[in-house]
């Protein structure tokens, strides 16, 4: 069993990493494989999470027995979770020609609800916070802060004001406006770059993994 | 009837989440709403799950082009059923999770669905090669600044960042290549990221309520818009 | 051991896969420069063979580069390095098995340097996931390494206690209120090490190893900041960003990542040349992470040169 | 290997377990019995030669945690005198509560030196009174008994009335301009590259023949970033109608597939060609990321879609999905309001949508001034933060340097509008 483990995945690793050459049966397989492995498995996780455990036993929750059988207090059953149900049943109506419209009530709850939600949450915590951090001393509390401390903040105060100024939509970037909004793009540039080499060690990990399972695992060519 | 009702649905229910939010009473409302998320997307799930089974039988009817590959992924999705919610190959039986150590599922789980995640998730070390050789090119004054930031973080990384800058004396640090980097993440990189930052959160802000006052209106495939 | 110079990079080589895998990996290299000279684009599909020789070839056939540590990780080291034999350490592993490959190099090669100095060293843990490692290395690096170290005298393992930042708390001024025996069931009163020890105060350095919560961070806000005992730390590379504020103030130094971990160990095989032999797992991992990043710059590098060729020409024409 | 003195283990710990039944626990028991009656300041509860007793914590108080539902009550105190970590004498509290005037009842355990508790588990409509216990290694201090508190429900969080009046203020800006625009004022906006390139990059698709991919991300319907990649696929997908060329849209969710085929539909039936739409065009795969990622990147090699929108939340499929869509020759606009993919979606695709540029999106295609409008109202919100951060940190840096008073407060006042509890 071990063996037929190490050797199918070997197998599909292989796949997988042939479709770098071109698009191929072997990619296909496994490909197929995965597609219809993931989605059955995501069916079960989300029904017996969901539907059962949220959903179901939340509306008919499990009587408690004590030793003597007799029911002792359990968990109320809540009923609101039938809204949620209703809701659900509503969605299905798609499939019924004839009332399918009634299916964008549901879709309509959630964009509401998604709307809603975050538009104060992504202020909160994108707008809000964000300003607060960014206005600091310039120069450390009671003066203290070495030349690159200072440096440091100077540059973020400025790089996130020049930011904003080329997100602004209502102003064509001409003059001194357009300067500045060329020095947010500056910023921006310096963001990504950063953030993508940055990034290549934890990317160089992965394929370290897999070469060592292949390698290692599989082969044994790692002593 | 079809028009208003999604409408005015959207309109209320966005309302009361905006205020639930002062409003302590309501305060557990975010929860009890992605719980009926939760709930809705089950039952949305036969829709998914049926479509995925019916383009991959209609492929199969017609011997369209690959019409052997979508018996796999049939035969995939079905055993993946059959072992989760009837719980087929579970030694445990009807009764038992389908995530226990030797049930069929979770076999499967492990042996062939983790392979396959990991090396996907790893054709990414190539992807980032391929990147980062077409796109940092010094084509103007922003893909330098996008190109020097990078080159300068990537060899801040490795060995020799150290070793073409180690002569810069003590007092002059920031200026090895590798505390260059460390300045790079901390000063510039945060800068930009904050700007990012605000931007979205007004982003958000200006297109729910356009959701919510039913401006845009054309998901609910409103067609007068 | 024959060793073989490139420049300055020390590369050992003892195999002929690891000469011929360079070879071409580095006449690769200068095929696809000439020819970007000409300015003619690499396809894509060389790009990838290319990270994988240079990620696979390290890895078959280990090569090591030799780093040299940046000023934030040798004060670390210099720390460790300065204090008198029989100084009081503390080593918190504060990390779970997820964290573990990027940061337990750090772990072994802190335990490793306060043992062979001769410190006393107090191992830890916060987190309740990072007791079994926390035991593990304990068993592989001091009682597998330094046999004749003595528990209880030479080090101690207090283990685990509930509480995060309140077990902080109250160790910085008793640690006999948190921790009344060690992790076996022995009175701290009855352990040698803890004879001159009864709060964070007394101790000589603290190093905290792992970047969740609570971490460096909690340390460094709970302990390091009451009392003045210089703080250490070694963390995952997600999170060091977010610590490098704290540099050098209220942490001496700090380790980020598997180069962090690297950096530690060159510093460390250079004073004590025999640790080499009981491994050096970040400069071994740094090894494929390091060609990895060459071939990538260096394919920045073409990009450019026939970029600019390319350039050249149609502006000729 | 060289250990402790492991011989006389057992019996030691046999003689701690025998000291505890007969002796603490016994103890333990009683005392708990016995603090019903014991609370008069400062009475040790079993008087003992032995015991080692410290003071009580003073200043107790209990009051209603403000802006909830009714279902906390804070407390705080003054710690013992005793407890001072140098000699370690107390080593810790226990925290009662009486309701309605019943038994006391231990609801929680504390560290030395803390000072307040948040008791979460009380309801409204009762009356709940508190004492807390000093303990030291074999004694027990109750403190006096505070007054009896009843929680509260407050129907407006006061201590977010500066979220809400900024965001009411923000809200009113992009409904004021929506108004004005309505009413037939023309309003600027500048060009967005990526957004101005949607047209071209649709008729290219037109002109070779090939397909259009949409992308709308792998989250599901309750992220924003799905909503704006599906307000999108509203206008671009009337475009495609328009031009008559083809639309294929795989998705990971079974609700996004769902809200998708609605849009195109729409799109299509505004279009004046619901007869061109058919259901196939958006088709759900799997939920799983990578999956999802194994199944598109084959969808666009064999497809060779000629134009490719990735708009939405991604992750670190996102290279994945561009540098394939790349390496087809297809046109790509991304788009994301993750911060850690846009490096990626800026390095391999030909246009990005930064950020807000993809909330912004939609109302652009769309044209009409009423949405253009909203993005005006979104310009305000750039301008408070901009001041805020250029009069913040000026008057911090020098209010503090300078001791200028007034400068100082309306830092103090700024912090105040931008703090988030």
């Amino acid at each position: 069993m071990e063996h037929f483990a190490l050797w199918l995945g070997g197998f599909l690793t292989l796949g997988i990493f042939s479709f770098l050459y071109k698009d191929n049966p072997w990619y296909k397989l496994t490909e197929a494989i995965y597609v219809g492995i993931s989605a059955g498995y995501f069916v079960v996780v989300y029904f017996w999470d969901n539907f059962y455990s949220k959903f179901w036993v939340g509306v008919f929750p499990h009587k408690r027995l004590n030793e003597a059988g007799e029911l002792i207090a359990g968990v109320e059953p809540d009923y609101w979770l039938i809204v949620g149900g209703v809701l659900g049943l509503l969605m299905l109506m798609r499939l019924l020609p004839k009332v399918g419209w009634i299916s964008r009530w549901p879709l309509a709850f959630i964009v509401g609800a998604t709307a809603g939600l975050w538009l104060i949450n992504y202020f909160a915590s994108f707008v809000m916070v964000q300003i607060q951090n960014t206005v600091t001393p310039l120069f450390g509390m009671d003066y203290s802060a070495s030349l690159y401390v200072i440096v440091g903040n100077i540059v973020v105060a400025v790089g996130t004001f020049t930011g904003l100024v080329y997100f602004f939509f209502s102003k064509e970037h001409k003059g001194a406006f357009g300067s500045a909004a060329r020095v947010g793009i500056f910023f921006l540039m310096i963001t990504f770059g950063a953030s993508f080499g940055y990034t290549v060690m934890s990317r160089m990990s992965l394929l370290i993994g897999r070469i060592d399972f292949l390698f290692g695992d599989w082969l044994g060519m790692i002593k | 009837m079809k028009r208003q009702v999604p409408l005015i649905i959207t309109f209320l229910i966005g309302m009361i989440m905006i205020f639930s939010f002062f409003i302590p009473p309501l305060e557990g409302l975010e929860q009890t709403c992605s719980l009926f998320f939760d709930v809705i997307a089950v039952f949305a799930f036969f829709l998914g799950g049926g479509n995925l089974m019916r383009i991959h039988v209609n492929k199969l009817r017609r011997r369209k082009k690959d019409w052997g590959f979508s018996i796999v992924t049939l035969g995939g999705f079905i055993i993946m059923l059959a072992a989760g919610l009837l719980k087929i190959g579970n030694p445990g039986g009807i009764a038992a999770s389908p995530t226990t150590e030797g049930a069929l599922l979770q076999e499967i789980f492990t042996y062939v669905f983790l392979p396959l995640q990991s090396t996907m998730y790893a054709l990414l070390a190539f992807f980032v090669a391929s990147a980062s050789y077409r796109a940092f090119r010094a084509k103007n004054r922003e893909a330098t600044i996008l190109l020097i930031a990078a080159f300068v973080i990537l060899l801040g990384r490795t060995p020799f960042g150290m070793m073409l800058t180690g002569w810069i004396p003590e007092s002059f640090s920031v200026l090895q290549v590798p505390n260059m980097a460390i300045w790079i993440m901390n000063s510039p990189n945060l800068a930009g990221q904050r700007a990012i930052m605000i931007g979205i959160g007004l982003g958000v802000i200006s297109m729910s309520l356009r959701l919510i006052l039913g401006i845009e209106r054309t998901y609910l495939g409103d067609d007068s818009a | 051991m024959p060793e073989f110079t490139f420049g300055i990079p020390l590369v050992a080589l003892s195999d002929i896969g690891r000469v011929i895998s360079l070879m071409l990996i580095g006449a690769g290299l200068l095929w696809i420069l000439v020819r970007s000279l000409r300015a003619k684009e690499v396809d894509r599909r060389i790009v990838f063979l290319f990270i994988f020789i240079a990620v696979a070839t390290p890895i078959l056939f280990p090569i090591t580069f030799q780093e040299r540590a940046t000023l934030i990780v040798k004060k670390v080291f210099d720390k460790v390095e300065s204090l008198p034999a029989g100084s009081t350490v503390l080593l918190a592993f504060d990390f779970d098995p997820a964290m573990a490959p990027e940061v337990q190099p750090m772990a072994d090669a802190f335990s490793r340097h306060c043992l062979e100095k001769g410190h006393k060293v107090i191992f830890m843990t916060l987190w309740a996931t990072g007791q079994a490692l926390l035991t593990q290395s304990l068993e592989r690096v001091v009682r597998g390494e330094y046999p004749d170290k003595l528990d209880g005298v030479d080090y101690i393992n207090l283990g685990f206690k509930a509480g995060n930042e309140n077990v902080l708390n109250i160790i910085v001024t008793d640690f006999r209120m948190m921790f009344p025996t060690d992790v076996n069931g022995v009175p701290l009163d009855s352990t040698s090490i803890f004879d001159d020890v009864k709060s964070c105060k007394d101790l000589d350095l603290i190093i905290s190893i792992g970047g969740g919560k609570p971490g460096v961070k909690e340390w460094v806000l709970y302990v390091g900041d009451r009392v003045n005992v210089p703080m250490g730390a070694g963390v995952a590379a997600v999170v060091a960003p977010q610590l490098y504020p704290y540099y050098p103030k209220q942490l001496l130094g700090l380790l980020g990542g598997v180069k962090g971990a690297a950096e530690y160990e060159s510093e460390l095989v250079k004073w004590y040349p025999h640790l080499e032999e009981r491994g050096t797992p970040g400069l071994r991992m740094m090894g494929p992470q390091t060609l990895a990043h060459i071939v990538i710059m260096a394919f920045i590098v073409i990009g450019n040169i026939s970029f600019f060729v390319s350039r050249r020409r149609e502006r000729k024409r | 290997m060289p250990s402790h003195p492991t011989t006389s283990r057992p019996s030691y710990l046999a003689m701690l377990s025998l000291l505890f039944t007969f002796f603490l626990l016994p103890s333990i028991v009683l005392a708990q019995a016995e603090v019903g009656q014991a609370n008069v300041e400062g009475t040790p509860i079993v008087p003992d030669s032995e015991q080692i007793v410290v003071a009580p914590v003073t200043s107790l108080i209990a009051a209603d945690h403000k802006y909830d539902d009714g279902e906390m009550i804070d407390l705080s105190w003054v710690p013992s005198i005793d407890d001072q970590l140098i000699d370690g004498k107390v080593i810790g509290y226990k925290v009662y509560r009486l309701e309605d005037d019943g038994e006391p009842q231990m609801i929680t355990e504390l560290a030395p030196s803390s000072n307040g508790y948040n008791d979460q588990s009380v309801e409204r409509g009762k009356l709940y009174s508190y004492f807390v216990s000093t303990l030291s290694s074999n004694a027990e201090t109750p403190s006096v008994r505070t007054a009896p508190v009843e929680p509260q429900r407050e129907w407006l969080n006061y201590e977010l009335l500066n979220v809400l009046i900024i965001a009411l203020v923000l809200g009113g800006a992009v409904i004021y301009f929506i108004e004005t625009a309505r009413r037939g004022k023309k309003l600027f906006v500048r060009k967005i590259a990526g957004i101005e390139a949607v047209d071209e990059a649709i008729g290219r698709a037109t002109e070779m023949g090939r397909p259009i991919l949409f992308i709308p991300g792998i989250l599901d319907m309750d992220d924003v970033q799905t909503l704006a990649a599906l307000t999108i696929l509203g206008r671009v997908a009337r475009m495609i109608a328009d031009y008559d060329s083809k639309i294929f849209m795989p998705v990971s969710r079974s609700l996004v597939m769902t809200a998708g085929r609605e849009t195109i539909k729409a799109s299509y039936q505004a279009a004046g060609r619901p007869d061109a739409y058919n259901d196939d065009m958006v088709t759900y795969i799997t939920d799983e990321q990578f999956g999802y990622v194994a199944a598109v990147d084959g969808i666009m090699v064999r497809e060779r879609p000629a134009t490719v929108f990735l708009l939405g939340a991604f992750f670190a499929e996102s290279l994945i999905l561009a540098e394939t869509g790349n390496s087809v020759g297809a046109i790509q606009i991304a788009g994301t309001a993750r911060p850690a993919q846009l490096p990626f979606f800026i390095a391999a695709c030909d246009f990005t949508l930064i950020g807000e540029e993809l909330f912004a999106a939609s109302a652009y295609l769309s044209g009409e001034p009423k949405q253009m409008g909203s993005l005006k109202g979104q310009d305000v919100g750039k301008a408070i933060a901009m001041a805020a951060i250029l009069i913040g940190v000026l008057t911090v840096t020098i209010g503090d340097a300078w001791n200028v008073e007034w400068m100082q407060n309306i830092t103090t006042v700024l912090t105040e509008i931008f703090s988030t509890k």
